[in-house]
């Protein structure tokens, strides 16, 4: 993009700056746009499950303009602040939990190398930042000023926090699998045939991804796991004082972070932007040849993704509308007695396979992904053996492995 | 057939991008706009020091234990931005979650259980402020010679340098040194860090199960009578009044039931 | 300043000071039915005192009975319970009978058995629905309204209302069925037949929703006895009474002859229960999923009752008969009567002075003492667990307040 | 609030000025264009320093204390991380490479387990004496 714009004789920092500009405006359409779906989506999903129409006179057919009209309605309603409220914090909560719940899009590749910034610590970025929306939460429960909020909000900060554990422990193992935290490599890692995505990869990876599902689903409270906004007991958790814009940013957040967590299972063990059938390598178009086909694997590449985490977000509901709430301490229970044990037994079995069978049961059957990790040993200062340094100024040991074909040295940032 | 497609898409695209440039030039204006080169890097770390620095003092300032909390957390949030922008990527990312999401977020908990009403907002008299300031400030200045003292310091950063990767820190985490010795550091291999790491990692075991029973909640036979929480500012009479929680939400008047009445 | 630990030698160790908060379970809260206010005492998540406040829909229904004839009385029956109109409405005409002595006819009495057996149906499913709610899942509350509205459209056809219904009156009923009734009534009959399985499917037998009921709120018999519970709240403890075969002749009169098993767990098994997902293992007798599986196995119990009383009530000829005039002269004296609402036991009181207004007026609500109990099975339960809790009792306040 | 960085010869107009005073011109140059160097990182540690010492002196609350620490910590954590960085020393500058990264994730890593400690410490002090204002803890005064 930059490069694009110094060919237009910009000035080298503007164009930076725009191009900055525009993936950081691209991102918050995602957010938006996919807002906007799912609201409509899980309206009609609810209605489905419970066996009535859903929303059908709003605009045309399905009733596809309801989510604009809830838009309106939110914008013009009152933006009111209970009486004892801490002003500051009131209003400063549901940004704090948007901005977290964006943040953690930058780092989330939507296609081969389009991604917002491409940090070689993609992932444990993306599941630090997923931990920051408690905060949010806990100001607007304190600053409501309100008994009930502030159950709602030590409610979820507890859950949030505690999910945390079995989640990062989830998220190692693809990237024990593919040797590196940036999602791009491990998302390049798993393209071809669907064989090669890292849910089949092993039976502990597939038990793996099970817990990971749940633990996003809870660390993100939804579904059984609802607890912050349990209308029986606590009216509406944290963000009962909340009206119009600001609870709209509540809705946006969750609603981000949901498709966020989808897409991140989608880019660690679904093969992210890979279809299950490797239709650019077979119509003969990849990332080499010439321009416009990498553009047009890329957009096959994001409509994979993108479907992808869609269908996380639409299991997501359907279980919200299916299932009964659970408990706070029957939460706490399958966190710390269910997942996180779990997780780890699958943890050291995935690492046990990867140890003694990294070419998978049968040799050829699925590429050995572990090379990455010998590269390293023979680097200079490490072991004697010799490393071919390789070209331009990459002075460190390159990020990827030798063998891998279309290794592409990580860019330099300037 | 399907290569020769990808060929046709190809060639067209060459021709289209080329005509495009020339054609589309700026306006020779744009040239002539007053700020040279801005260097982004140097930019956002204006903007993140001026966050850093603004909200720490903004910690020193406030009364409020929450608001304190509150600025505290930005304030680590953007010192995490300054790893980033210094190139250790592992290290920004391990402080926002180990950092700002674990510990303030336990700070924020011990804010919560234990801001009552009469605790939120100590005030510190006027003498302490005035006397902090000075000794802050003097402080500082002393800090700032020494760093402008030394010359070596002075000299600008460069431009292009390695990609940071995570890599080589795991592995020295491991005991195995991966990344290449910086120019004139002494010769000979320079030391893994597998020991510290395991015994910071037996460390954070004990010193959180020592906490945890340190802090735990004890059983209690009987329900316990709520007695008078002594009021913080020592100024005012203790007054026997019911703790009732954040916002004291006692039923409007009612029968004298043992529940909602009771002389306490 | 001096130690303020209070060395109470009854407290072994102090606790993390949490003060402990009075919290309303207000009036407007939604997962209390209608308007009850329940001021809990909890320290943190542990609720140790729960303290119900009723009265915010006291309407002096009783004191009104005292002003108008007992048939004009009969509109304020149905806004006692509200979900089973035609049940209270049975309950007041019966007392109204038992004082005046007056017999109904064999037709008009089958007539009432099934009315009121459909009434019990729709009463019971709003209490599914609603117990669905209240722990967290809305599709079950949709899916029992859906059949409700197939019975409100049948007593709509039979009375013209579908809340508060009036129908069944003093002397029998204001009108007899509209012909093609009842083979409407035995077509919804038989196409809910196999939607029961989907709830058990829904709610029952879901894992999480045994989580949350099974060993929660225990009632044990005696307590059940003590505070005198009835209905489903009763039999879900384990007590062996149904009004409809231990009530008085007057009222048993009705069911003579019907087919009935008592919906209550004898020995460890519940009647016929071979079509019926098994006890959980968790569920210990007197909980809540025990109270909410009684009410699903009355649901087909009542059907049956209706399939039967559509065969005798097609067999018997005779007109209905025409109702009580309606001023027509109480005898001095009392009468009290309970039936089998499907909340519980509901007693009417009423006293004849030897004018046509009756001289007191008194209704026994059986959901009255079913909440009673709440303090004693919300005593160290999480906040979480009071709506399922006072869910599982089914209360209506309606009938608590009168 | 001073804007430290671009001007620190203002802020010490009574000091004797260090021999240091030739390279104040990269300061004076404008602050968007100059690429960033180690001292830019050292003035941020130090107010970050400065700040966390007078918030521990200030505040009588004990969390306040503890907010103070924290500060603390950070300040010398950017100082770790300044020094280990190959952006900011330039050219063949000798930096700390990886040891200075490394000591900075120790360092987070600790300031975790004294959080965790020292609220422990600080909730039973509240639950004794139903107060978190460190004056009143004066029990083992003569």
């Amino acid at each position: 993009m930059a490069e694009f714009l110094i060919g237009l004789g910009l000035p080298g920092w503007l164009a930076w700056s725009i191009a900055a500009l525009v993936s950081a405006v691209l991102l918050l359409n995602v957010i938006a746009g996919g807002a906007l779906v799912f609201i409509w989506a899980e309206r009609k999903i609810a209605a489905r499950i419970q066996d009535r129409l859903g929303p059908t006179r709003t605009g045309g057919r399905f009733g596809w303009l309801q989510s604009l009209a809830d838009g309106i309605k939110l914008l013009a309603k009152e933006d009111l602040m209970p009486e004892g409220a801490d002003g500051l914090l009131f209003r400063l909560a549901p940004y704090v939990s948007f901005c977290a719940s964006f943040c953690a899009f930058i780092a989330l590749p939507f296609a081969f190398d389009v991604v917002g910034q491409r940090l070689n610590v993609a992932v444990f970025f993306v599941v630090a930042v997923l931990g920051l929306e408690v905060f949010g939460v806990i100001l607007a429960g304190y600053a409501s000023a309100s008994k009930w909020s502030l159950f709602g909000a030590m409610r979820e900060a507890a859950q949030v926090v505690s999910y945390e554990v079995p989640l990062g422990m989830c998220v190692v193992v693809p990237v024990m699998l593919a040797g590196t935290m940036d999602l791009v490599t491990i998302g390049e890692k798993q393209a071809g045939w669907m064989s090669n995505w890292y849910l089949f990869h092993d039976p502990f990876t597939f038990v793996i991804f099970w817990v990971y599902v749940t633990c996003a689903v809870a660390s993100v409270n939804r579904a059984p796991f609802d607890l912050a906004e349990a209308e029986s007991e606590l009216v509406a958790g944290f963000h009962t004082e909340y009206s119009g814009l600001r609870w709209s940013f509540f809705f946006m957040a969750e609603y981000g972070s949901m498709f966020l967590v989808s897409a991140l299972a989608a880019v660690l063990f679904l093969g992210g932007w890979n279809g299950p059938v490797p239709v650019a390598q077979l119509v003969g178009l990849s990332e080499g040849t010439g321009d416009s086909a990498a553009y047009f694997v890329r957009l096959l590449g994001l409509g994979n993704l993108i479907a992808k985490a869609t269908l996380g977000v639409l299991l997501m509901m359907w279980i919200r509308w299916t299932l009964p709430r659970l408990r706070i301490d029957q939460v706490m229970t399958t966190c710390l007695k269910y997942c996180t044990p779990i997780a780890a037994v699958m943890f050291a079995g995935a690492m046990f396979w990867q140890l003694f069978l990294p070419g998978g049961l049968l040799p050829g059957w699925s590429r050995p992904a572990g090379e990455i990790r010998e590269g390293w040993l023979e680097g200079p200062g490490g072991l004697p053996a010799a490393h071919p340094t390789t070209s331009g100024h990459n002075v460190g040991v390159a990020a990827t492995d030798p063998s891998d074909s279309s290794g592409l040295a990580t860019r330099s940032p300037r | 057939m399907t290569g020769m497609l990808a060929m046709d898409i190809s060639s067209l695209t060459d021709v289209i991008v080329p005509t495009l440039a020339t054609t589309f030039r700026p306006a020779p204006i744009l040239a002539a706009l007053p700020v040279a080169g801005v260097n982004w890097h140097s930019v956002l770390f204006l903007l993140f020091a001026a966050l850093a620095c603004g909200f720490a003092v903004a910690v020193v300032a406030a009364d409020n234990v929450v608001r304190m909390a509150l600025y505290l957390v930005f304030s680590l949030g953007a010192t995490a931005g300054l790893f980033f922008l210094a190139g250790a990527e592992f290290i920004g990312a391990m402080q926002l979650m180990i950092y700002v999401g674990g510990t303030l977020v336990l700070l924020v908990f011990g804010v919560m259980l234990t801001a009552q009403a009469p605790l939120v907002a100590i005030k510190a008299s006027s003498s302490d402020r005035t006397l902090a300031a000075v000794a802050g400030a003097s402080l500082l200045a002393l800090l700032l010679t020494a760093a402008f003292s030394v010359d070596a310091w002075m000299a600008p950063g460069s431009e292009v340098v390695p990609a940071p990767s995570a890599t080589p820190l795991g592995m020295a985490l491991i005991g195995v040194r991966v990344d290449t010795p910086p120019p004139g550091s002494p010769a000979g291999g320079r030391a893994g860090y597998m020991l510290p790491f395991e015994i910071v990692s037996v460390h954070l075991l004990v010193v959180l199960v020592g906490a945890a029973y340190l802090a735990r909640a004890k059983r209690r036979k009987t329900p316990r009578a709520i007695d008078a929480v002594a009021s913080a500012m020592p100024v005012e009479p203790v007054v026997a009044s019911t703790a009732s929680g954040v916002a004291s939400g006692r039923p409007a008047g009612g029968a004298k039931s043992a529940l909602v009445g009771g002389g306490r | 300043m001096s130690n303020l630990i209070d060395d109470d030698p009854r407290i072994i160790e102090f606790d993390v000071r949490t003060d402990e908060m009075l919290v309303n379970m207000g009036p407007q809260h939604p997962s209390t039915h209608g308007v009850l206010r329940l001021v809990l005492r909890t320290d943190g998540e542990i609720v140790s005192e729960t303290e119900p406040h009723i009265g915010y829909l006291h309407r002096c229904a009783e004191k009104i009975g005292e002003n108008v004839s007992p048939r004009q009385w009969i509109p304020y029956t149905d806004r006692l319970d509200y979900l089973a109109a035609m049940n209270m409405n049975l309950g007041w005409a019966l007392t109204v009978e038992k004082l005046m002595r007056h017999e109904v006819g064999e037709k008009a009495r089958h007539l009432r058995v099934l009315i009121a057996e459909l009434n019990r149906i729709g009463s019971h499913l709003v209490g599914m629905g609603a117990y669905g709610l209240d722990l967290g899942t809305f599709s079950p509350f949709l899916y029992a309204f859906r059949e409700r509205e197939k019975i409100l459209d049948l007593f709509e056809e039979a009375c013209g209302a579908r809340l508060t219904y009036s129908y069944i009156t003093c002397g029998g009923a204001t009108a007899d069925l509209p012909p093609g009734w009842l083979q409407k009534c035995e077509a919804f009959l038989d196409q809910f037949e196999p939607i029961i399985k989907e709830y058990h499917a829904l709610l029952t037998t879901n894992a999480i929703f045994v989580k949350r009921t099974a060993g929660i709120g225990v009632l044990s018999r005696e307590m059940a006895i003590d505070y005198g519970c009835s209905g489903p709240v009763l039999r879900g403890s384990g007590v062996d009474q149904d009004m409809r075969r231990d009530g008085e002749s007057i009222y048993t009169g009705m069911y003579d002859g019907y087919a009935f098993e008592v919906a209550v767990q004898k020995d460890g098994r519940y009647p016929r229960d071979h079509s019926y997902p098994s006890v959980p293992k968790e569920a210990v007798l007197g909980d809540c999923w025990h109270r909410f599986f009684v009410r699903m196995l009355e649901v087909v119990q009542s059907m049956d009752l209706v399939r039967q009383a559509i065969d005798r009530y097609a067999a018997c000829k005779e007109p209905l008969g025409e109702p009580m005039k309606l001023a027509e002269k109480l005898p001095v004296g009392d009468a009290y009567l309970e039936t089998e609402a499907p909340k519980g036991q509901m007693g009417f009181y009423v006293v004849g002075n030897g004018t046509s207004i009756p001289w007191r007026v008194r209704a026994r609500s059986s959901s009255f003492s079913n909440l009673s109990v709440t303090h004693e099975l919300c005593r160290g339960c999480l906040i979480a667990d009071v709506p399922a809790i006072v869910g599982s009792l089914d209360i209506v306040m309606g009938e608590i307040d009168r | 609030m001073m804007d430290f960085f671009v001007a620190p010869s203002i802020l010490l107009p009574g000091l004797s000025m260090p021999s240091c005073l030739a390279t104040v011109p990269l300061f004076a140059a404008n602050p968007f264009t100059e690429p960033v160097g180690v001292i830019h990182y050292l003035v941020v540690g130090a107010v970050l320093f400065t700040a966390g010492i007078a918030c521990m002196t200030l505040k009588r609350n004990a969390l306040g204390i503890l907010m103070g620490i924290e500060l603390v910590l950070n300040g010398a954590n950017i100082n770790f991380v300044a020094f280990s960085s190959s952006y900011l020393r330039g050219e063949g500058a000798p930096t700390l490479g990886l040891d200075g990264q490394v000591v900075a994730l120790f360092v987070i890593l600790l300031a975790a387990a004294e959080a965790a400690v020292a609220l422990a410490i600080t909730l039973n002090f509240y639950n004794n004496h139903a107060t978190v204002d460190v004056d009143r803890a004066d029990d083992l005064k003569g």
